[in-house]
């Protein structure tokens, strides 16, 4: 087994880890852990791509491996925007509950 | 018999394991405290496919400004009081979740093993342009960002903003124009501020050298970049400096010095080399520089923005 | 010449090894935080120094050789300010 | 040679791995980061052997990242876990 074989089956192992996380836990943070697991195993899985299409002298092809550099900043950025969605929940909401049914009463317009 | 095979299997055992506790930990700092394991792990697991700037790229943002980001927002949670921990799903939905997952790893595993062969590969024509409008990059994922993607690479700066600006819209109105929270409420203790004395100056330094080799080694301006601005936030955690206010004018300029820079160059292309993003032949080296300049400095600028969260409003401390 | 070389980065790098080792075991097993945060040091400076060691003479330039010197120290900078920062929160995190 | 930097690389994955149990079933907080700092050390080490050993360029750069980076999340956590402990001299 190459290396880049069992790098894409630890990239299909880590999107199923992430996608079970994502759904079992009720904690904003943690489902965004878990969204970033999953990112990081396609980010694997287009990196063996990179490393299977080694042609023209290269020892992989630059170009996913290019993309996926613009997609780890992108990947960052989009949590970077989640977390201060969670906090600014909880500090209007006093909780973080994702559970429509508890969004009932809101405690106050800007508790912050 | 080599025992590169094996060793390779158990890195990627402990991988899989830690990226298990990752999701199974009961407590949220150790989630976040394996999360930046995992990210060490990912950028030796990028070494071995050969893609020494993917790993410090995953190491640098991947690992460790997203794991302060996570953390730094997990005490903020907790000093709110304010998490109110919810009925864990029950067994049965647990069971049939589980198995969904496997379901969707088992596949994509399967199209893993059955990729086509030979390979489809872009490196030609990433050779082209290296060759071409790359113009004398030595380290072909440079010459890919700048010359045969750029436009991706561009927007991909515009994204790092409009991050910055969701980040700051969702304070409240009355803070607007403030300073994000800062890192830590207290004095620091004494170790805290030397070892950020010593250590911001060094990794700037290094942070500088990883984006000057990046034309013909690994690194350029998102490693360098985020190099730099993780040692900003260090000087930022040891009150030696405290977060700008989201209004000054340097700020905003450095946010958007790459993206602008860059899009007056691909626009400038359109007349002076006949196509949006092409780079006139012979000067393309100091141009391509200049442009991944400015990108640094924006890089450096939105990352600890985008960790600092929104402006406060002052009464807080 | 090469040989002797060779053997000198062998030996360098096996006791590196072992004080990653013996400094994982301190960790484990010793009975409290603390004298964990001892044997961590260890594995840091000792365990990374002599594996760096062992390593300069198969670097490419001096200017690898200089890096790899620079990533040692670097090493020793943070964990010594971090092992005193830690060794802090033990002491007021165990009242 | 590179034989013996694999198995060097190897022995020291494998006990900063155990170390990793800390971890796992470590009590409190400080406890789990210095595992991770033994992990960021270690993982630097096994790196830069295996990468003399497979001859990829310009590792050390990757090794300069990982030590700062190793450095930097130390540095937030403990920061954190001091300012939640508060000022009181101890």
């Amino acid at each position: 087994m190459t290396p880049s074989v069992l790098a894409g089956l630890v990239g299909a192992a880590l999107v199923g880890l992430g996608l079970y996380g994502l759904i079992i836990h009720p904690h904003p943070l943690r489902k965004l852990l878990a969204f970033n697991l999953i990112g990081s195993g396609v980010f694997l899985v287009f990196g063996i791509i990179a490393r299977r299409g080694a042609a023209a002298g290269f020892a992989f092809d630059p170009v996913p491996q290019a993309l996926v550099i613009t997609g780890i900043v992108v990947a960052f950025a989009a949590s970077a925007v989640a977390v201060a969605l969670i906090l600014r929940l909880a500090a209007v909401a006093g909780s973080v509950t994702l559970d429509p049914e508890a969004w009932t009463r809101p405690k106050g317009e800007d508790a912050r | 018999m080599s025992l590169l095979p094996y060793f390779d299997v158990g890195l990627a055992l402990l991988i899989v394991g830690v990226a298990v506790w990752i999701i199974a930990a009961r407590d949220l700092f150790a989630s976040v405290v394996s999360y930046v394991a995992y990210g060490l792990l990912l950028a030796f697991v990028w070494i071995r496919l050969y893609a020494p700037d993917v790993a410090l790229t995953e190491a640098a943002v991947g690992g460790g400004v997203t794991g302060v980001l996570l953390i730094t927002a997990g005490k903020r949670l907790g000093a709110l009081k304010s998490i109110a921990p919810e009925a864990q799903p029950g067994l049965g939905f647990k069971l049939r979740i589980g198995v969904l997952a496997a379901l969707v790893a088992a596949a994509l595993g399967a199209v893993m093993i059955m990729l086509p062969d030979p390979p489809p590969s872009l490196a030609p024509q990433a050779a082209a342009a290296a060759a071409g409008a790359g113009a004398g990059l030595g380290n072909p994922i440079t010459a890919v960002l700048i010359s045969y993607r750029s436009f991706d690479t561009m927007l991909e700066k515009i994204v790092l903003i409009l991050a910055v600006l969701a980040v700051w819209s969702v304070g409240s109105d009355k803070a607007w124009g403030n300073t994000p929270a800062p890192f830590r409420q207290s004095k620091p203790y004494a170790p805290m501020v030397f070892l950020a004395q010593m250590l911001a100056p060094i990794g700037a330094l290094i942070g500088l050298h990883i984006f000057w080799v990046g034309a013909d080694a690994p690194g350029g301006a998102f490693q360098g970049g985020a190099l730099l601005a993780a040692m900003w936030m260090v000087a930022m955690m040891a009150r030696l400096v405290e977060p700008p206010r989201v209004d000054a004018r340097w700020l905003r300029l450095a946010l958007i010095a790459g993206p602008a820079v860059f899009l007056i160059v691909g626009l400038a292309g359109e007349f002076v080399a006949g196509a949006f993003f092409a780079y006139p032949p012979g000067i393309a080296k100091p141009i391509i520089l200049i442009i991944e300049a400015f990108m640094l400095l924006s890089i450096t600028a939105s990352l600890p923005m985008l960790v600092a969260g929104p402006p406060i409003e002052r009464s807080e401390k | 010449m090469t040989g002797l070389l060779d053997l000198f980065s062998i030996a360098a790098i096996g006791a590196g090894t072992f004080f990653f080792f013996a400094g994982t075991v301190g960790l484990l097993r010793f009975p409290d935080s603390l004298t964990g945060l001892h044997a961590l040091a260890k594995a840091d400076n000792l365990g990374l120094g002599l594996v760096v060691l062992g390593l300069i003479p198969r670097a490419d330039s001096a200017l690898s050789a200089l890096k790899l010197i620079v990533i040692w120290a670097l090493v020793l900078l943070s964990g010594a300010s971090t092992s005193q920062l830690i060794g802090r929160a033990l002491r007021r995190g165990r009242k | 040679m590179s034989e013996l930097l694999f198995a060097a690389a190897s022995l020291i994955v494998l006990t900063v791995a155990v170390g990793l149990v800390r971890i796992f079933r470590g009590s409190d907080d400080v406890e789990r980061l210095m595992a991770v700092q033994l992990l960021g050390t270690g993982g630097i080490a096994a790196l830069l052997l295996v990468a003399y050993a497979t001859n990829v360029p310009g590792v050390e750069d990757v090794a300069l990242g990982l030590a700062l980076l190793a450095a930097f999340a130390t540095i937030a956590f403990i920061n954190l876990i001091d300012a939640e402990q508060g000022d009181i001299e101890a």
